[in-house]
């Protein structure tokens, strides 16, 4: 066992580390239409780096980092206090889709586009009567001359009031639940195409409804098989809840915060959670580390899911009951930390998928 | 020993409940300006988080009263520097140094965990007084507080047991499931054995008691919290459901008026 | 509301706390043959000043005391360090369902005896395939001349090692689970019982097996009607998981001793675990006055089973956490607060009775 | 980087656990007594942990041959006081004040928590050395008491989980109600997140980490045991049942080597 780094990767480190010392600043929130172009903006100033998505292959606009490059970058990039990524959804969600069930022409047309922030995505997964029951989604797309047309409605979706694009799945063919449903991307500025925000407990609109009213969407923005949405959907369901959308980073940099937090505020009876915040982002960095010979996908990959969720809670807790009722800089991401157990699939689904498909528990 | 509301208290339990069920917003039409004994208070302030009332009652109808005789009609608030130091928002300001009370002007706005309760630091104007009952004054600002989260856990567990009868997904009542059972009865649990402390303390209204109120509703109560976000989903954490307003509310005033950790080291310096 | 004791409570309470004072020593385990017998005489004692069973009538060796003397005696018994109660089964789940559900001929031939610990009662539930589902149970009576022979199988039976009579449910008739079962009284020096004392983790035989090959119980040994032995035993089963088999007193002294070791072995960050137990102890406390007007019985026992429970388990393992490894005065106790969240129902089966039957959700 | 096991030591841990299963005893006879490197020493102690061996394994192989090159074929024991006032018994035993190390003499049993991990208190004997490397000792000895632990809670998880697949009540094998799924899900993601931050304290042994390893695997393997004996219910708690010897384990050194409240206080420091 070796926890050090080569020679490439520390070089890589340290660019990464000195150009965000010299360009971090501070944005306003990306849930407002100001602020959303000030996240494109940062985007395209990552982009012009290479440094927008760095594992991914240079011809799309990365540098063929390695996974842990791609660690290391995060861990630098939370540390520096850089803002939210606005492209995440279709960095961490779509693309990985793309790279495994997309085609050359796709890839070629989109990714670019998601790297440089000239198509911002949203994703269009939840329905009003489809939430932690995703297999129960009623939205349809029929067939028509050249491609297919949405109706239904789509509901909590992140971006969507800001964004260019959205994915999701729609009911295309007979079979109930998992069966005859298509992944399919379409343009959220198309006719047909109602986008409703929704304020969050913040004040902000972070999510969106979708109202499809015969939305076209052409035949090659169809991702995989027609009828085999589920499947496709899958691979990235596993990335949303594995190490692809919350990189350790975000939570060693947030528990170092918490620390001087505590430093300035030291209430010894709280000491152990601080503490315990420290040690549960350290196990998630190195249980990362060691999940890199072998990437995490499907049950293992709730393991972390719940793991990193009640930490985030946990952590955020922590520093508010330190504070009380006056918690500048805190209060932003304790709201966000309360989603993580609900979104990705609820920690009880996650908890059920542990128990039966990791211990044989039966269903 | 009697243990148990009288049949007055539970009348005006009710007789609150169905004002502010039905929308109704001026509480001095109910006489609640008159109320001093602190169970009585507890009842009113347990109806008050009941309905998520926002404002800075506990000051106007129990701390303010207590310092001064009476708050006069219009909303009052005060602070007790170093361990409050600052003030819900409200028409007039009172600060409390040891037994001197003063007048007290508002500096600046902070920025507080819920939006509703805009919270502002003071600076001392002219005494009012050098010997004011302020040890009473706080208990009582701690107790109601207490109360209220009471009201507020109960609410939350109203509405959430409401939801998970009514939610259904993978085609049953997210009710029949036994982690949402086990959650709910989580917070029952906890409300049901918060609720003799806050009585308790208002019998007594000595330190020791009251805290552990503060105490016990302040984990209660967020429990509660917790488990309606988790248990509505999505749908909770939007600004058009109700629950965010309780949720904020609950959050807030559980570091309100001393943080656990103060009062557990009160509870553990009188035992 | 009022939480002061009345001039005859008071006189009571002094009463009770002068006669502790002077009477309470330290015995042996009461799991052994040795201090069973120490613990039957102390019991004794107890009786001759009618102090053994306070509330019951006066005819059957009780002072009629109110339910807040009960309390109150309690509250002074643990408070004093007294012994265990080697009766307690007996006086806390036999004799409420004889108040119940008796004859007058029954309780005056086994309530007085009890009273005295001339005769000393276990339980005899569970079976080896009906832990927390009792209403598997097997073990049968079958009618016989002037009486029913029982045959079978129970175990986890407290206090069967060495006490002298033992209560349980056996199946009479025909009917599934919860129907053709009768609430029987038997002798554990019959002729067909083999008693098996099973050491627990504390090395001692706190419960045994009983097996029962053709053991007479004659017609006077039927409580309640042949075939109504799960609604008579059910009676029972809400006195134990309510406030008579663990009375408040327990607590608040057990939590007021965690106070006084946290003094000793000051731990900052274990402060609020400590206080934690205090409070827990007394809202216990204060609940159970509340209860005085309408006593708990069913469902809304399942929420203080379920609280003094983890209460005691929380207290202890505190306890342990303060000492460390070496723990004298605490690993009993800490070994016996394992206990609570299994027996007398599980706390996840409790929480089951809370969640359908006080909040209403769907079984 | 290369934050994964060898097939070497893959292979260790198969070995040990083969011979430990078919009920092997003399561990010496694998050349225990030649492992050095913290790493190794991890793989071997999760496995001491796994099958609940008794003795004085930590100081036998890990502290004493740290202190003095080699335990010579005899079980020692080693007290550090005042952190580590007691020792558990063994054939011989060293005392550590500071950098020097002194012969012992056990004076008194304890009552130890585990009635099989038999406790002394020891009397300082003749100084062997004044410059022993203590620093290093102490944090092998906590190293491999975390790994036993990871190891403990591994068994625990195992033995949990075949349960609730084979017993049934009310008509189902109880692993299908979900509060037990929940609670066995839970003990899965303690362990599983525990173990590299002891591996991870392996490969630097800075006090920081080796001390975060040991509050990790303390709790995960203590929630490990306290699932399996609720899960298991009555028969867990009986001295027959294999349960018991896991459990009073896992329970001795959740606070042996430093409480877990001890090694919060060292993490805290080193950050």
């Amino acid at each position: 066992m070796d926890l050090s780094l080569d020679a490439e990767t520390l070089s890589f480190q340290a660019e990464v580390r000195a150009w965000l010392a010299s360009h971090v600043r501070s944005l306003s929130s990306m849930d407002t239409a100001e602020g959303f172009e000030e996240h494109r903006a940062w985007e395209r100033s990552l982009a012009a780096e290479r440094l927008s998505v760095v594992s991914w292959p240079a011809v799309y606009g990365g540098r063929e980092a390695s996974l842990l490059q791609w660690l290391v970058f995060e861990e630098e990039y939370h540390a520096s206090g850089a803002p939210g990524r606005v492209s995440q959804n279709g960095i961490f969600l779509l693309a990985p889709t793309l790279f495994a069930h997309g085609t050359d022409e796709q890839r070629a047309r989109i990714l670019p586009a998601m790297a440089r922030a000239d198509e911002v995505w949203a994703q269009a997964w939840s329905e009003p009567e489809a939430g932690s029951d995703l297999a129960s989604l009623r939205s349809t797309a029929t067939r028509c001359d050249g491609g297919w047309l949405l109706r239904g409605q789509k509901t909590w979706s992140s971006r969507a009031a800001f964004a260019d694009r959205a994915f999701g799945l729609f009911r295309t063919g007979p079979g109930e639940r998992h069966r005859g449903l298509t992944y399919l991307l379409f343009d959220l500025r198309s006719d047909g195409v109602t986008v409703r925000p929704i304020d969050q407990l913040d004040g902000e609109p972070g999510f969106a409804e979708i109202f499809l009213d015969d939305v076209f969407v052409p035949d090659h923005d169809v991702v995989g098989e027609v009828g085999d949405g589920w499947r496709v959907a899958m691979s990235t369901a596993g990335n949303e809840r594995g190490l692809t959308l919350r990189s350790p980073g975000r939570f060693t940099a947030a528990a170092s915060r918490l620390v001087e937090l505590y430093r300035k505020n030291p209430d010894p009876a709280l000491r152990d959670r601080v503490v315990d915040a420290w040690i549960g982002a350290q196990a998630y960095r190195l249980h990362t580390y060691g999940a890199l010979a072998s990437p995490l996908s499907g049950p293992a990959a709730s393991v972390t899911k719940v793991f990193w969720s009640e930490l985030d809670v946990a952590l955020h807790e922590t520093a508010l009951d330190l504070l009380g009722e006056v918690a500048p800089g805190w209060r932003d991401g304790w709201l966000f930390s309360l989603s993580g157990p609900i979104y990705a699939g609820t920690n009880e689904i996650q908890r059920n998928v542990i128990a039966e498909r990791l211990l044989g528990l039966p269903r | 020993m009697m243990f148990t509301l009288s049949a007055e208290q539970t009348d005006f339990a009710s007789v609150l409940h169905d004002f502010l069920k039905a929308g109704g917003t001026d509480l001095a039409s109910l006489g609640v300006d008159q109320v001093t004994d602190p169970v009585d208070l507890v009842v009113l302030f347990e109806e008050v988080g009941h309905h998520a009332v926002a404002g800075p009652l506990v000051e106007t109808l129990a701390v303010v009263p207590a310092l001064i005789g009476s708050s006069g009609g219009s909303s009052c608030s005060v602070a007790f520097p170093p361990l409050l130091p600052h003030a819900p928002e409200a028409d007039r300001y009172l600060l409390v140094d040891g037994d001197t009370l003063r007048e007290a002007t508002p500096i600046t706005e902070l920025d507080s965990v819920d939006p509703t309760r805009r919270l502002v630091e003071l600076t001392p104007g002219p005494v009012i007084a050098t010997d004011a009952p302020t040890g009473r004054a706080f208990d009582l600002g701690v107790l109601t507080t207490s109360a209220q989260l009471l009201g507020l856990g109960r609410a939350l567990l109203e509405m959430t047991t409401e939801h998970a009868k009514a939610r259904t997904q993978f085609g049953t009542p997210i009710g029949r499931f036994q982690a949402v059972k086990h959650h709910l009865a989580n917070v029952l649990i906890g409300l049901e054995l918060a609720r003799p402390l806050v009585f308790g303390a208002a019998v007594t209204m000595s330190a020791r008691d009251v805290s552990a109120a503060k105490v016990a509703t302040s984990d209660a109560a967020w429990q509660a919290a917790r488990v309606a976000l988790q248990v509505h989903g999505a749908i909770g954490y939007t600004a058009e459901h109700g629950l965010g307003r309780f949720l904020l509310q609950t959050r807030a005033l559980r570091t309100a008026w001393g943080s656990p950790s103060m009062h557990r080291a009160r509870v553990l310096e009188a035992l």
